[in-house]
């Protein structure tokens, strides 16, 4: 329905080109799709720093249990109260900040940033449109999710503090600790899936309908299918979540018992309930979406990641075909492994086999994807700029978090490796210096388009040096501690659990290799910022000299994109082919003999 | 390969093969990590910039890469097919007779286990929802005589070596996970269902009970739970000791 | 058609009569069935949902044209649908097979 | 610069970009409504004893209101049918009983969520429990028009001959006698928690619909004289949507209502 109205062209905006819109109708509620990108780009980028803010407090404090943390703990003191007295963490404040720091990292974030900014920005530069399909129902989504970003930090503040059952909020728990956090979740929840699902309506709407003449879907840049994938996992996993929240949300404001069963007996609100209901129908609910969340977060990693290698190796992307494929064949099945979650909830042997087999089937198309990207590099002219140090640091990092998943994708070895630092080590692998890298790549690389001006080529390279080196010592000891029996989301580091001491011990190196880390984000904000207001202007619109549509354009693109009419001839990487006068043909340039 | 990945000791008759099982994985993953890490970085060695000034359009050509990815999911299929999932049905499908195993039923609270135990007699007293109250965790009827003579206990339970044990596994307010390392077991405790779980263990000694899911501030706490595998002399006389401890419900 | 519509095909007034007429029709005979005794619950519970699967047939088949959709909507609505029973089917097998199901 | 395909469609595809749009949004919806319809079947499935309560509605209000949905859904199309051969005289009385339809199936939706908020279950200390509509409450007595059993039990098939054949009158309980007082309120059991959510969210669709096509009756019509295969496409897309609630409350009646 919203989509009939938003479909209305912003006709009266254009009607006459000459009157300069306002202010707040350019940079605030502006429609055009490389605005709400930027929006998208900024906002998500704040909240990753916050949440690597909140994760960076948590690992000083387990690594020094008991004592104040230094610096941030009399601000926390000071702004929180009780939860942070003496500055130091209570467990219900660590387990707030673990909770909002997986939904914040997750929902606000690396999707935002992702699919939101770097989806919005790019898939109609690179499919050749002028704008998405409904582009006030694209501002519409920045709203929602700004809304949604807005009550998620709020609830930091409200008596109790923020949601405290952890990023998967499962119930019981998540109905019985008695604040208003889990309240506050929920509805940021509805807020950020519904923003989701009218962005991917857009982006898949935009893709089939927009792509220029002569751009068939076998002359999409490989970016634009993760993008398109990864828009129909949202549109289609999140509204099982979207009824399951307001589930929760019912079981909380409305004293239901959806996923109460009979008998609780834990003391107040969820003692008085009817019962009946099923804590295990919301996990499923929960992991049928957030399963082929994941692969919302690494799909545009990838499509990201194709996207510099093609062009730093200067030749086109080896079975461009089969990566295609490959990504569908992800997206198809990532929507029926979920339950690799939950293999010790109680599962018997029929279902375990059946999403072991799944889960083992999901591994091949990655694996495919990574073979087809490892090959492109041979025989490549590889150019060691940092979004191409950034691009193949990424691969074997993926390469880590994704064979990580393997012994816990058996059930029988998640037996000992379940709920331990061993998985937190298998996602961050695959997020952090995984889909982390590929968008620092990305920012980087596409840095010149947006803003005319080049990011330092130095402090690049120290960027991710720095990154890279800590990003390790961050988390290749979780996999030593996760195999030693470790377990995830304690409040003191694991101290009351016989662990071998030089086990413990590891807190410590973690927790520096995060400061370090930290440390090593300055140079890049830095970078950042004074290359957007100081950094040397490029000289030409293809600075990379790149094959793609977006390079073909004025830099920064103005309103409506293209100068001229766009019309495609042939694919996407279209590099060093044989007798071309220079090493890359662009998408649109003209046939030799016409 | 068990000893490189610091896996923790093991203490029963199932354990050390989820240990086999995770090395093979991880030798699976390694071979294929460093195969790929020398490639990797061999490639970009060769063909950087400066080295390789004019890249090749065509690229590779050879389809080795077709045979390794079917290689890589052939050896998938095998460990799935010949370990993962015979190994999982013995320990969710293939339960030991009630008879001859000791028979525990564990109920989780914030933050510490309770067990009980049918008592001399091996009769549970009923048990219904209906009776579950605050001090009444196992929802037993306080009038049925089978209940009488029935053991519980908190935090610390007993059991004989070299009999398997099966836990029944519950729990009062929230989601509680039973995890004891030593064993390799693991089940969720989920309130509303009682699901069984079992191992047998082969070492006496004591091993310490985790609670691998997260259940509210006390959650990092609630590490007081152990199990203490006794000698069959031992246990018995434990169990003696407890009879008809039960708490009383009025 | 006249100037305005684009008309690919007439609308077909009496068609959509039919429809409503057996829409009608359909809701009566299920309000009816719930009343009539089989014997077994769930045999109300079949014929119920038959009706509601022929009234979803018209709906979506007629009214919304989807028998004469384009190849694209089609896709769309296939892997929508295969996701939905997977979720139905998957959850719903899975609060079925426990542990120990097959001990005794 | 205008986007394209948001009136002709594109010619590759066939479809114009709103339509491929509401079908995408649609599918997202069918995600949605199916993810309660499989809590339902899953809860129904696992409920204590089997135990779910029948009857408890209002037989010949949902098939009403069925009808007037039913009824809506095709004067929508004969909204839009009439904007296809250029009458927009018939188009506004369609879309106008379109909107009287949704409304009235509205009012007589709050009617029944009002009647459940006045019914109540009593509980009283003897174990006997009353069920009946709230007459009268006062600091010191409740009265109750309704039925009386030994169990609720006796009022969870209320299609039973048994349920049937039970007296109604009139109650006057005493507070000191009462132990528990019920609402139907969603959290009186699982049933009705169901039952407000899975309507309550098909009734904020409605709402929604109506909005639209109020705005598409009133202001939003003069669209049509300036662009009138916009304004037929946009009543095309409306129609498809409102087809959708349609089909959801198909499938809610029987299952909330009759089984
Ligand atoms: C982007 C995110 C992402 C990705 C891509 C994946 C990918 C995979 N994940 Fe992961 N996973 C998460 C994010 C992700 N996961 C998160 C967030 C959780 C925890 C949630 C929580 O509990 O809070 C989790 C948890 C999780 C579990 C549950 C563990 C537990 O709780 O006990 C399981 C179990 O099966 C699993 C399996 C897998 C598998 C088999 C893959 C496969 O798809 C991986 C396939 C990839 C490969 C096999 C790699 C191939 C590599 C190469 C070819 C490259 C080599 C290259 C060089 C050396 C240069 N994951
Ligand atoms: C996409 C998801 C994502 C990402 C990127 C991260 C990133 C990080 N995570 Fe997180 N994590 C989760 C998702 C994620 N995490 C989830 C889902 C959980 C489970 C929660 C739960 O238990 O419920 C979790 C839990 C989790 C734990 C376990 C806590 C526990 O169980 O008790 C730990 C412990 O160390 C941790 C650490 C880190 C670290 C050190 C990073 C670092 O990699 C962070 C790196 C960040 C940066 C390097 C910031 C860069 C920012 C900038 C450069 C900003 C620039 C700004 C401008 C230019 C304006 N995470
Ligand atoms: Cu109990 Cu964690
Ligand atoms: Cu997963």
């Amino acid at each position: 329905m919203q989509t009939a109205i938003q479909s209305m062209p912003h006709g009266a905006a254009h009607a006459e080109p000459h009157a300069e819109p306002g202010f707040l109708r350019q940079y605030v509620f502006s429609t055009d799709h490389k605005v709400v990108g930027i929006q998208y780009g900024l906002t998500a980028l704040i909240f990753l720093l916050f949440g690597f803010f909140l994760m960076l407090t948590m690992r000083w404090q387990i690594a020094h249990p008991g004592q104040p943390v230094p610096v941030v703990g009399p601000l926390l003191e000071a702004v929180l109260g009780q939860v942070a007295k003496g500055g130091m963490m209570s467990p219900d404040l660590y387990n707030s900040f673990g909770a909002m720091h997986g939904t914040i990292m997750v929902f606000l974030a690396i999707v935002p940033l992702a699919v939101g900014a770097f989806g919005n920005y790019l898939v109609p530069l690179q499919i050749g449109a002028i704008d998405m399909a409904f582009p006030r129902l694209n501002m519409t989504s920045y709203q929602f999710y700004f809304l949604g970003g807005i009550i998620m930090f709020a609830s930091f503040f409200i008596p109790g503090g923020a949601a405290q059952a952890g990023w998967t909020s499962y119930p019981p728990l998540a109905n019985a600790i008695p604040t208003d956090g889990q309240t506050f979740w929920l509805l940021g929840m509805v807020f950020l899936i519904t923003s989701s699902l009218l962005g991917s309506v857009n982006i898949i709407a935009t893709i089939i309908q927009l792509r220029a003449p002569g751009m068939t879907w076998m002359r999409l840049p490989f970016f634009v299918w993760a993008q398109f994938v990864a828009s129909f996992l949202l549109l289609l996993a999140f509204p099982p979540l979207e009824a399951a929240g307001v589930m929760q949300l019912m079981d909380k404001v409305a004293g239901t018992s959806f996923f109460l069963p009979t008998g609780l007996a834990v003391g107040g609100a969820v003692g008085q309930a009817s019962g009946g209901g099923s804590p295990l129908l919301w996990q499923h609910l929960f992991w049928f979406l957030a399963h082929p969340e994941v692969y919302v977060l690494i799909l545009p990693a990838l499509g990201i990641i194709a996207e510099i290698i093609a062009n730093n190796t200067r030749k086109p992307l080896w079975g461009y075909k089969t990566l295609v494929y490959a990504a569908l064949a992800l997206g198809f099945i990532s929507f029926i492994v979920w339950a690799h979650h939950m293999y010790l909830t109680g599962m018997g042997t029929t279902i375990a086999t059946f999403f072991q087999t799944t889960t083992m089937l999901i591994s091949v198309p990655s694996v495919i994807i990574l073979t087809c990207l490892l090959i492109s590099l041979w025989g490549g002219s590889i150019r060691f700029n940092t979004p191409m140090l950034f691009a193949s640091a990424f691969l074997p990092m993926f390469g880590i978090g994704g064979l990580t998943g393997l012994p816990l994708g058996f059930s029988y070895s998640d037996i000992h490796l379940h709920d331990t630092y061993y998985v937190i080590g298998h996602f961050h692998y695959v997020v952090a210096p995984g889909t982390i890298f590929a968008l620092f790549a990305g920012i980087y690389f596409w840095f010149p388009k947006v803003t005319g001006r080049v990011m330092n080529e130095f402090w690049g390279r120290v960027h991710f040096w720095g990154s890279l080196i800590f990003m390790n010592v961050v988390f290749m000891p979780m996999f030593v501690q996760g195999l030693s029996g470790m377990l995830r989301r304690m409040s003191d580091g694991g101290a009351t659990y016989a662990l071998r001491p030089d086990v413990h011990e590891l807190n410590r190196v973690i927790l520096w290799g995060a400061v370090c880390l930290a440390l090593a984000q300055i140079p890049f904000i830095i970078n950042f910022f004074y290359s957007i207001a100081r950094g040397p202007r490029v000289t030409s619109d293809n600075p990379w000299n790149a094959t793609t549509l977006e390079w073909q354009t004025p830099t920064p693109p103005g309103h409506g994109n293209f100068d001229k009419p766009i019309q495609v001839y042939r694919g996407p990487y279209e590099y060093s082919v044989p007798g071309a006068s220079k090493d890359f043909t662009p998408q649109n340039e003209l046939p030799a003999k016409a | 390969m068990n000893k490189l990945l610091g896996l923790p000791e093991v203490a029963s008759a199932h354990g050390h093969k989820v240990d086999n099982f995770i090395g093979y994985v991880h030798w699976l993953m390694i071979v294929l990590f460093v195969g790929w890490l020398c490639y990797f970085l061999y490639t970009l060695y060769r063909f950087r910039q400066s080295k390789s000034p004019q890249a090749n359009y065509a690229g590779v050509r050879s389809h080795f890469s077709n045979y390794l990815e079917v290689g890589v999911a052939g050896v998938e299929a095998l460990l799935l097919v010949c370990l993962a999932v015979p190994l999982w049905g013995e320990v969710v499908g293939k339960f030991p007779q009630a008879e001859e195993a000791t028979v525990v039923q564990v109920v989780g609270q914030q933050f510490a286990w309770n067990f009980r135990y049918a008592g001399p007699d091996g009769k549970f007293g009923r048990q219904d929802m209906a009776w579950v109250r605050d001090n009444n965790l196992f929802g037993v009827d306080p009038n049925d005589p089978n209940g009488k003579d029935d053991v519980q206990v908190l935090n610390e339970f007993h059991v004989p070596v070299n009999k398997p044990v099966i836990t029944q596994i519950s729990s009062k307010d929230v989601i509680h996970s039973f995890r004891i390392v030593a064993m390799r077991s693991t089940q969720d405790a989920i309130p509303g269902m009682r699901i069984p779980m079992w191992f047998e263990p082969t070492q006496t000694g004591r091993y310490q009970v985790y609670c691998a899911q997260l259940c509210g501030n006390g959650h990092a706490q609630m590490s007081g739970g152990r199990l203490v595998v006794d000698t069959p002399e031992d246990y018995a006389a434990w169990l003696a000791s407890h009879s008809g401890a039960s708490m009383s419900f009025e | 058609m006249s100037g305005h519509s684009p008309g690919n095909a007439p609308v077909q007034i009496r068609k959509y009569l039919a429809i409503f007429g057996l829409m009608l029709l359909a809701t009566l005979m299920t309000a009816g069935a719930s009343y009539i005794p089989f014997g077994n619950r769930s045999i109300n519970v079949i014929v119920a949902l038959c009706i509601a699967g022929f009234q979803a047939f018209l709906v979506l088949g007629h009214m919304m044209h989807l028998l004469s959709e384009k190849k694209m909507i089609y896709g769309v609505l296939a892997f929508t649908a295969i996701f939905l029973v997977c979720m139905f089917a998957l959850t719903i097998l899975a609060h079925h097979d426990l542990p120990g199901a097959t001990a005794d | 610069m205008e986007i394209p395909y948001t009136v002709k469609a594109r010619p590759d595809t066939g479809l114009y970009n709103a339509k491929v749009g509401l079908w995408l949004f649609l599918a997202s919806e069918v995600m949605l409504f199916g993810g309660l319809f499989s809590s339902y079947v899953l809860l129904r499935v696992g409920a204590p004893g089997g135990l779910w309560p029948r009857g408890w509605l209002n037989i010949p209000l949902g098939t009403l209101n069925t009808i007037l949905l039913i009824s809506s859904s095709i004067t929508i199309t004969f909204a839009w049918a009439a904007l296809k051969s250029n009458q927009f005289g018939r188009f506004k009385v369609f879309l106008g009983t379109t909107l009287l339809l949704a409304i009235t199936f509205l009012g007589i939706k709050s009617f029944e969520y009002r009647d459940k908020l006045s019914h109540y279950q009593v509980t009283l200390n003897s174990g006997q429990v009353v069920d009946g509509h709230l007459v009268e409450r006062t600091a010191d007595h409740l009265v109750l028009h309704g039925v009386e059993a030994d169990s609720p039990k006796a009022f969870l098939d209320r299609r039973s001959r048994e349920f049937r054949q039970l007296q109604h009158e009139e109650f006057k309980l005493a507070t000191a006698e009462v132990k528990k007082v019920e609402a139907y309120k969603p959290r009186m059991n699982t049933y009705l928690a169901l039952y407000w959510t899975m309507t309550g969210l098909h009734a904020l669709h409605l709402v929604g619909g109506i909005l639209v096509m109020g705005y598409f009756w009133g202001p939003g019509s003069r669209m049509w004289h300036t662009a009138p295969e916009h304004f037929t496409n946009r009543i095309e897309i409306a129609g498809l949507y409102w087809h959708f609630v349609d089909l959801v409350w198909v499938f809610l009646f029987p299952v909330l209502y009759l089984l």
